[in-house]
């Protein structure tokens, strides 16, 4: 392929955090979703950011299984409304920023089941009008207390009654892969979670990579390059930018600092106190230094 | 980080209460089935781990939102999207995890709750108001999909009055509803695909539903716990055989092939 | 992990591929679907023994694009009815058995565009009720002759109208890999096609391995391991099984024999001398042997 | 099997007209756009692949049901799925290719077809009665969804009026329906999403559609072919504009281009 060289080079998409934050978020975000489950693969480098340049969010959707990456954005008192399944820390606990910001009315939460969401998703990357979903959600309180997402139709074929989801289409998205190039071609070395299914119904998605790597190499194996460039408008390298939260086969989860976290996030006082300690005025090489220093 | 240097060399007497829930739950685990596990549940990847190294060499399983089919549990972790729950067989996607329990194509699901109520439904939401909830749960992951579920074991980490009560301040989870009536013509009418949940486990009890009435049922207490303890950790009023035997306590060879892969002592 | 060693034994799933095909076909299926696409990965050693069987099938469901995989099920009278995207052999041609047949009025064809079919099968594997479907398919004529697969509802979100695709949940689905266990765990080593989507939907899975290997080789990675086991009946190991199609990163399409299986099957009679020459009557190692000789 | 030995070493003067064809619509394509490309489309890959080489860097493609992003064409090859086109940056589903269609996140598709109508309503299913037809074709493939594709071009591999003709059998992709009202009149409605055909390329001439009446139009003709050629070729009244310019033959770099990765003459 030596004689087939392109004429012209194509651009590179790799900007530094805090400018593809600021080029691609508005102030007012119509709706963020964040991709990772539970305390993997969350990324954070990006919430951090956004946290930073203070982007507020109308509507915040997370995977099935949110944790710290909605928690931290919460907390921050950033988020108007979210659309989710579940946030918590597993385990380790409830989320306290959501946990506290619900309880006193603060937050707007559309809670609806794991499939929803997904189908959700992928009726907007597959332009369908709405998900149909089965009748027996009608059994559960979500389809009463979120019913933007549990619209009641008919089973044209058998009369039944049946749900209407409408297409879930974020503005943004925030994924976090572990090795990518400057295209925005990415490999999610571990689980996918609904990562794809998030990058796919977005509009614009920002994609925060462990170890950027050059494009012959990252392409090598396309068939593990599941997060095609062409979707990506802005790439971010971001050396252990999950933290405190897992890197599938990169690094484990900081089970000590999510503790801290969860304990420091407990009240409004000790959530202002952790963002002046670890993330408002520091870099990300500071965050890191400051988490994993025990003596601060 | 997580290493649990704490646990290494602990003394192996006994058993925990969460060990006699993975020996009590794996038992229930039918050969050849496929079952489902969810957020949190190391107790329920280890039954059916427990239930494959036993009885069961041909039962499949998946690790919650991972999509890991048949961890080997090298060694069994926490959180149930662990990289570790891909030392495994397969993969598969989220959506094939979730779409499975309402095509009815996974077996069994186990799921777990703040709340349940004298008919199997679970609150995994809120307790009080929805807008502005005393308690803000983690909300419903795959819960309200039960009622599409073939089968669904419900595990409890409380038993006491706040946790087993008259009514689930926000139904999640469909049990059986409002009783035996409700549940068969809501049956009747096809809306329900499964059967139901088959089982609850608690921390001093297994417990099921009555055929009839839909009612929850005392199976078995726990070793060293007592029916009145039960009757009185619950607040409603629980159906009690005459005779309600003793849980049958780990066998010496449960716990042998439990410990061999919860060399962290997640269980202990 | 050496004393986490199980008591009994797993049940293995490999059969001989005319066992297979016996105890999971009923004489008559109801419907059966069969991966691949195009010239590639089609299970065609499982379909040429479901034509020495005889099953008679009331409906086959094809992947978006069916090549000889459908072709040879129809010329072998065996079709009542299709459900297909494209049957056709690409830049080869026409299929020339769907083409008769189809002319002749003596099969059923559901023609449907592409995503109607894919999400047919989704909706089947997620227990949705239908799938929901865009308002420009009115635009298209396979809305108006394929009704039972575009049946006009109303988006309740917008009053527009929508259509409503059932769940296609096939009885049997056929589906070839590159490399399996004994327990049905397959990898996928090219494109998935919709290979998943099928298997997925499909009450009962026979499973075509071009290499079947022991399972901890299979499993050693378990992320590529695609095909999950608990999901397949029968496990068939035939090499060379997808001939003349190819089996990516194993072998290429025979052109030559599908060229000549285009001429031999332009007409009742010649395909008949195709069946007699290749086919009925001949294990799949004569067949390959048949096929491999050029002075037959 | 499938090695070309005819084709090493045969003679590369001139240009054969799936060049021209290739480069014709190579083009038409937009620097930072992203395209799909069909079943046995390897000159619409080939236009794809050559204009990444010259003018657009940026473009990304989607090479059919294989779901490969960008191949490199190590050589190009005749099927759309066949394994070499896993040569290529990225992988896709086939679900994620088909879906970019009527979500409009892909920004233009190529299709061909049997018969294309004066509207370019475009049919790649039967000719005659659809249940007992003269003719079956291969059938729709992803064509149903071309009124959600924000554009497509249209691929005829044959211009005579059999395959030009005044109004198709079975109108498998939308065109602009039956003309410029009926199309306003739609996309008023809010029901189709798209632009409508953007191109007509045959073996004879470039064709678009007029602004207002939404009827086929030469736009120009190939080089030796003249413009009564081409419309004694089509089935229906063409609009034929006053002066109608000769096709721009592939230049000497795009052939270089071309020829670098056609190393096995598909499109000689």
């Amino acid at each position: 392929m030596t004689e087939n060289t392109p004429k012209a080079a194509r651009a590179s998409k790799k900007l530094e955090l805090a400018e593809a934050v600021s080029r691609y978020l508005p102030d007012e975000v119509e709706s963020l979703a964040i991709g990772g489950m539970h305390m993997h693969n969350n990324p954070m480098a990006l919430i951090r950011e956004a946290v930073r340049q203070k982007k507020r969010i109308k509507r915040l959707i997370t995977s099935p299984a949110a944790c710290i990456n909605a928690d931290l954005l919460i907390g921050a008192g950033l988020v108007e409304e979210i659309v989710t399944s579940y946030v918590g820390f597993e385990h380790l606990g409830l989320a306290p920023a959501f946990r506290r910001f619900a309880q006193e009315g603060k937050l707007k939460v559309y809670e609806i089941d794991e499939l929803t969401l997904i189908l959700g998703l992928k009726a907007a990357s597959n332009g369908q009008p709405f998900a149909a979903l089965s009748p027996v959600l009608a059994f559960s309180d979500v389809s009463k207390f979120s019913p933007e997402f549990y619209r009641p139709i008919t089973n044209p074929f058998n009369g039944q009654p049946a749900f209407a989801c409408p297409p879930i289409k974020p503005q943004i998205a925030f994924i976090a892969v572990q090795q990518g190039d400057e295209f925005g071609n990415g490999i999610l070395k571990g689980a996918p979670f609904i990562d794809r299914e998030m990058l796919f119904a977005a509009e614009t998605v920002l994609l925060q990579v462990e170890q950027l790597a050059p494009s012959e190499q990252i392409t090598r194996n396309p068939l593990q390059v599941t997060v095609p460039g062409m979707k990506v408008s802005a790439v971010v390298e971001a050396r252990f930018g999950c933290h405190p939260t897992s890197c599938h086969r990169v690094y484990h989860y900081d089970e000590e600092h999510l503790k801290l976290y969860l304990q420091m996030a407990a009240t409004n006082e000790g959530f202002e106190e952790y963002l002046q300690k670890y993330i408002i005025g520091y870099s990300e090489e500071e965050y890191l230094k400051r988490t994993q220093s025990r003596t601060l | 980080m997580q290493i649990r240097l704490e646990t290494i060399g602990r003394p192996r007497k006994g058993y925990s209460i969460l060990e006699l829930m993975a020996c009590v739950l794996s038992r229930t685990l039918k050969d050849g089935t496929t079952v489902g596990t969810g957020a949190g549940s190391a107790v329920a990847r280890a039954a059916c781990r427990l239930a494959q190294l036993t009885h069961a060499p041909n039962l499949n399983y998946l690790a919650g939102g991972s999509g890991a089919v048949n961890p080997l549990l090298d060694p069994l972790v926490d959180s149930s999207c662990d990289y570790t729950n891909y030392i495994c067989e397969s993969v598969v996607t989220m959506s094939d995890v979730i779409g499975s329990i309402p095509s009815g194509t996974t077996d069994l699901f186990f799921c777990g709750g703040l709340q349940i109520d004298r008919y199997g439904n679970v609150n995994l939401s809120v307790i009080g108001d929805y807008n502005k909830p005393r308690l803000r749960g983690p909300g419903s992951a795959a819960l309200p999909l039960m009622a599409g579920a073939r089968h669904f074991i419900i595990f409890m980490t409380d038993h006491s009055p706040r946790s087993f009560v008259e009514k689930v301040d926000f139904r999640t989870a469909p049990g059986f509803l409002e009783g035996g009536e409700s549940w068969r013509l809501a049956k009747a009418q096809g809306l329900i695909g499964g059967e139901g949940p088959l089982l609850v486990i608690s921390p001093l009890a297994v417990l099921d539903f009555e055929e009839e009435s839909k009612t929850m049922r005392l199976l078995s207490v726990h070793p060293g716990k007592t029916v009145e303890e039960v009757v009185a950790a619950t607040g409603f009023s629980l159906m009690v055989p005459e005779h309600v035997p003793e849980t049958i306590p780990p066998s010496p060879e449960e716990l042998q092939f439990l410990r061999s892969f919860d060399t962290d002592g997640i269980l202990s």
